[in-house]
């Protein structure tokens, strides 16, 4: 099918400001998004920048707006759009570096801050081998596991794009991930983390994060859990 | 294996934020029945066309409706001073300035919250 | 990289689902509510402090114009009202209802009520506006 | 002048290897990671089905069996003495993940879970055993996830988006790395003791492809161009089930939980090919299989693809033909739900990318190019070692993908990647501090960015008339149809002179932008020629061994030949030519015998 590809440009050491460029081009309607992008990068403008890695919606790599929504450029097809008009462009929030690069580092900045690593100082079991958790246990928090870090959750967060300093919406999910996984002890300070100004408070619950989510994880829940958690103090 | 999954307890500080998220809540619920019984009373049923400041003062004076009329004024303006609060939290990034915006509302919202107190309180019936 | 324009385009420009329009209107609505409400208690307080300036004070209300707003403020308080019901209910003991499926279904839901009650409410409010203020209906 | 760090070691490449041997390394030494991604967009996080480990946590099992069935699996050209040592240290291994917080799947006595996975195998009863631990079917994303948190932990110094471009070797010693910094171009020169690569695989010099873009095989042409050799190169892996057309995987854990493979006739065509375990053989065995059912024209619609199903009824029905049994005995059936549990990640691949419900349709699929079992030739410790005689460069390492050590000999076995990278990950790491301690701080070359800059400058001049993706995308084709999973000595003839052809015309490449900010043209010109190397010893490596063993299939001679060929190749590039050695492979308890399934 024939479309109309809009991407959004921008060269630091050349442009004063953004612009699109528009690409016509003959595609198949099963192609990704990304494959449209490597397109222009093979056969029409070979200077367009774009991270992207595992092409399959593993990675993270490749979170960008299209059409105006966040998506994984290598998780929508042209079908799933239902126009011949497509329009991309970088995730909102974070600073535009070159094209649909954007820092990352703000983000990543936001994910550290929540302790996402598992804190137990309490002696291993004395035959070395695991520590049990129940399945029941173990799902308790699976589904925040699947975070990919690929940000398209924090940069469709209203309270993210009015205010930077908010932690967002992937880093309460990477702090989720411990809170609620029973081998960890160190909860209730990821707790008093998210109490602070710019932790749990500011989610005003748009919904955003969960539409955008490539990894289909139930973040507003998420939230909604770790608010819970910080008012009754008790991790269930 | 048998786990009886015991809710683990932990210390949270309390947080500014945490009690208004909590208050806004709570407000809210005891707002609706009387948010909307008073909207829809007077300016539906009765309508703005019908009331004269004699109905105004006797309603005000009446002790059914003074409960009633404070009540709504304690948690409405509260529930909506504190929504303007975060409001400007979201897009006032200045630690001071939003300071300075909290004192201002706290300040607004003291003194309309007094006057209308006083204006509630003091009303005495007319006698026609 | 938080801004003005940041924040514009993406509560604009961000195709945001049921959610993010209910988040946006919900705000709106907020905002119209407790404007009108701190002129509300300022006028009302006049009752008291001076009754004779009230009888002005009314006169705006009966206002065409003001008729209006009072319309759209009756929007305003049922919207506000169905939508934070609804969020504090999710928010407060049903967490686990927050799937994309019952939001996006509870949004539609919240702005259907609130329409439901605010269409014969707007009605009646308009009627009365055309009765006392163009002597329509015999009035 | 560049920008100079100094450290007593430097890890190139944040997946799994990389973090492993960072957070070993950096308990007593001062460490850093350099990565052209950032560490959580590597390719182990897209690692499917599971660990292998001897944990026993569902039935009887053992390092030793673990040990055997790798050294068949390699089709006995794996070097047994780090088989061994890498199925032991397996166990403490997936140990360690799990106190490090890895969110296994679990057993319902609280135990990390097992399941069966291909080539893994009760070496009494030779039935399937359950060796993988797993995470649903993201184990390498959790263990990429696990061990990037532990390292922020550890406050490990994390050099984001460099993409390092030349080794420093001085005096015959590791002196350190050179890289450009992706966002502004600058370049850094990373002095240290000791390096580790852990760059991983080259899988995009293929058309049909598991991998990420990002694997372009740089480690392996860094060092080649350094002078040093690589390992068994013509033994590249094809994954006998890749989602037809994009190449995406679908484990094998997908027949570890009781999937069929069908040809066009409906016909369960492994079988014929392995009597015994069917279709759980190993993957060189699978895609060999399918190879010969397209060539007896059984392929679905004649478009080189097969039918993978998962079905509940299909499962069902097979499992009692098998006489498959649950751990306690009862007979082995399943419902759609306990497959989706199972396999979520692959039944939203499916739904994406064919809008094929996984537990309704079977799935079509097609072989495609996943593992690199050749590389940088390292010891057990991650030692490189250098020549048939396998002299140590001292200060060097490699672990991962990029590595050859070598435990996956011709044919790599399912799950044993994830091992390979946590065993070689760490014992790089610990190696590498201890050597780092106990050695001076090399000098560095005079002009230590003179072989980078020499690189940047002929892209940035490039300004000729050949286009980077018209070179890679010839270049993949031609792997693919000659390279692949058969080969013949015609076709590997013309696959070296094509390449040879198109490493000429990458001479005459042209580069548009010039700038200095994430100039990812310039990144992929580089990245093509790293590929085009990887081809040409891939191919010259494959057109020298005259038989068929593991993943390197030859037409012509379709047997293994251990009287002339049970020994590893050794490739080093010297410019345009491509010298051959070779060295023996290392045999303690297995004498090499038939190889069935």
């Amino acid at each position: 099918m024939q479309i109309k590809l809009r991407v959004f440009r921008f060269d630091p050491e050349r442009d004063q400001k953004p612009r699109f460029d528009t690409f016509m081009m003959d595609v198949d309607p099963n192609d990704r998004v990304l494959d449209l992008l490597e397109y222009v990068k093979a056969d029409f403008d070979s200077t367009l920048a774009l991270r992207r890695s595992c092409a399959h919606g593993v990675c993270g790599s490749d979170a960008m707006r299209v059409n105006g929504r966040n998506y994984l450029a290598c998780k929508v097809l042209v079908k799933n759009l239902g126009t011949d008009q497509i329009t991309v462009e970088p995730i909102l929030g974070l600073k535009v570096i070159k094209d649909l690069i954007v820092d990352m580092k703000p983000f990543f900045d936001h994910y550290r801050s929540v302790l996402p690593y598992l804190i137990n100082d309490d002696p291993l079991p004395a035959d070395g081998k695991e520590r049990l958790q129940s399945p029941e246990q173990q799902l308790r928090f699976e589904d925040t596991t699947k975070c990919i870090l690929c940000a398209a959750c924090t940069t469709s967060c209203p309270s993210f794009w009015s205010d930077a300093n908010y932690v967002g919406p992937a880093a309460i999910v990477n702090a989720h991930r411990f809170i609620f996984d029973s081998r960890d002890k160190a909860g209730g300070k990821r707790l008093n983390i998210l109490n602070e100004q710019f932790g749990v408070w500011r989610c005003r619950t748009a919904f955003n994060c969960t539409e955008a989510c490539p990894r289909d994880i139930h973040i507003t829940q998420a939230i909604a859990e770790v608010k819970r958690a910080v008012n009754t103090g008790r991790i269930e | 294996m048998t786990t009886t999954t015991q809710p683990e307890k932990v210390v949270v500080k309390k947080n500014f934020d945490q009690v208004a998220w909590t208050w806004m809540r709570y407000s809210a619920f005891l707002l609706i029945p009387l948010a909307w019984g008073h909207i829809i009373l007077q300016d539906v049923v009765v309508g703005v066309h019908n009331i004269t400041t004699d109905y105004a003062i006797n309603r005000m004076a009446n002790m059914g409706w003074k409960i009633y009329d404070i009540a709504l004024l304690g948690f409405a303006f509260a529930h909506g001073m504190n929504g303007v609060r975060q409001v400007f939290r979201d897009y006032i990034h200045k630690p001071e300035t939003f300071r300075l915006v909290s004192i201002i509302l706290l300040v607004v919202w003291f003194l309309i919250t007094l006057v209308g107190a006083i204006a509630l309180l003091a009303i005495q019936p007319v006698v026609s | 990289m938080s801004s003005i324009k940041t924040t514009l385009t993406g509560y604009v420009g961000y195709r945001g689902r049921e959610g993010h329009w209910a988040f946006l209107l919900h705000r709106i609505t907020g905002l119209g509510v407790v404007l009108f409400l701190a002129i509300h208690i300022v006028d009302t307080s006049f009752v008291y402090f001076a009754p004779h300036l009230y009888e002005e004070i009314l006169n705006v209300y009966r206002s065409t114009l003001f008729g209006l707003g009072e319309i759209a403020l009756v929007f305003c308080l049922f919207f506000h009202g169905v939508n934070g019901l609804r969020i504090a209910y999710l928010d407060m003991f049903a967490p686990k209802d927050w799937t994309i499926d019952k939001t996006r279904r509870s949004a539609m839901i919240a702005l259907i009520v609130a329409l439901v009650m605010w269409i014969p409410s707007a009605g009646y409010m308009a009627y009365n506006i055309l009765y006392h203020n163009f002597g329509l209906f015999g009035g | 002048m560049a920008n100079v760090h100094e450290f007593d070691v430097v890890v190139v490449g944040g997946g799994g290897a990389g973090l492993m041997a960072a957070m070993n390394a950096s308990k007593t030494a001062r460490t850093a990671v350099i990565s052209k991604l950032y560490p959580v967009r590597s390719h182990t996080g897209a690692a499917q089905g599971g660990i292998g480990a001897a944990l026993g946590n569902i039935e009887e099992d053992n390092p030793d069996w673990h040990t055997f069935d790798t050294v068949k699996g390699s089709d006995y050209l794996g070097d047994q003495d780090a088989i061994e040592f890498m199925c032991r240290e397996a166990v403490d291994a997936v140990y360690d993940l799990e106190h490090m917080g890895l969110p296994f799947t679990r057993n319902p006595d609280g135990r990390i879970a097992q399941r069966p996975f291909g080539g893994h195998t009760n070496n009494v009863t030779g039935k399937p055993v359950r060796r993988s631990c797993y995470a649903a079917d993201r184990t390498g994303h959790m263990i990429l996830q696990t061990l990037y948190q532990q390292c922020i932990k550890n406050n490990i110094l994390f050099y984001d988006e460099f993409q390092v471009m030349d080794v420093l070797i001085v005096d015959g010693k590791a002196a350190g790395v050179v890289a450009v910094e992706l966002a502004t171009g600058e370049l850094h020169v990373f002095h240290s003791k000791a390096v580790i690569i852990a760059t991983g695989g080259h899988g995009r010099i293929w058309e049909i492809t598991s991998n990420a873009y990002a694997y372009t095989g740089d480690g392996c042409a860094v060092v080649a161009r350094r002078g040093i050799p690589l390992e068994d190169m013509e033994f590249f892996q094809f994954h006998p089930t890749g989602i037809f057309k994009l190449g995406i995987l679908i484990t094998e854990a997908v027949r570890g939980e009781g999937g069929i493979l069908f040809n066009a006739k409906g016909e369960r065509f492994m079988e014929k090919y392995a009597p015994r375990i069917k279709d759980l053989a190993s993957r060189d065995v699978i895609s060999r299989s399918m190879y010969l059912e397209t060539r007896a024209g059984n392929d679905v619609n004649k478009q080189r693809f097969f039918y993978l199903d998962v079905t509940p009824e299909i499962v069902n029905k097979y499992a009692e033909i098998d006489g498959r049994t649950r751990p306690d005995g009862t007979p082995y059936r399943v419902t759609a739900e306990e497959i989706m549990s199972k396999i979520p990640d692959i039944a939203d691949f499916c739904l994406t990318y064919l809008g094929v419900d996984p537990t309704r349709q079977p799935i079509p699929v097609q072989p495609t190019a996943h593992y690199a079992m050749g590389g940088i030739p390292t010891n057990k410790f991650g030692q490189v070692v250098i020549d048939e005689q396998n002299t140590v460069l001292p200060g060097l390492y490699a672990a991962g993908e990029v590595a050859c050590v070598s435990v996956h000999g011709a044919n790599r076995l399912g799950t044993n990647s994830l091992v390979d990278l946590v065993v070689f990950g760490k014992h790089s790491g610990l190696h590498a501090a201890e050597y780092a301690l106990g050695a001076d701080m090399p000098s560095l070359p005079d002009d230590p960015t003179g072989f980078m800059r020499e690189q940047i400058d002929r892209l940035r001049a490039a300004s000729g008339s050949e286009n980077v993706a018209t070179l890679a995308r010839e270049l993949k084709v031609e792997m693919f149809d000659n390279v692949g999973v058969f080969r013949t000595q015609a076709g590997l003839e013309q696959a070296v002179v094509k390449v040879q052809e198109l490493r000429e015309r990458f001479k005459q490449v042209k580069v548009t932008d010039t700038g200095k900010v994430f100039n990812m043209e310039m990144m992929q010109a580089w990245e093509l020629g790293n590929m085009l190397d990887l081809a040409l010893i891939t191919a010259q490596s494959a057109l020298a061994r005259t038989e068929s063993r593991g993943a390197h299939a030859r037409d012509d001679y379709p047997a293994r030949d251990d009287a002339n060929w049970l020994k590893h190749t050794l490739a080093w590039m010297n410019g345009d030519e491509i010298s051959l050695g070779y060295k023996p492979v290392v045999i303690t308890q297995y004498a090499p015998k038939e190889r069935t399934y």
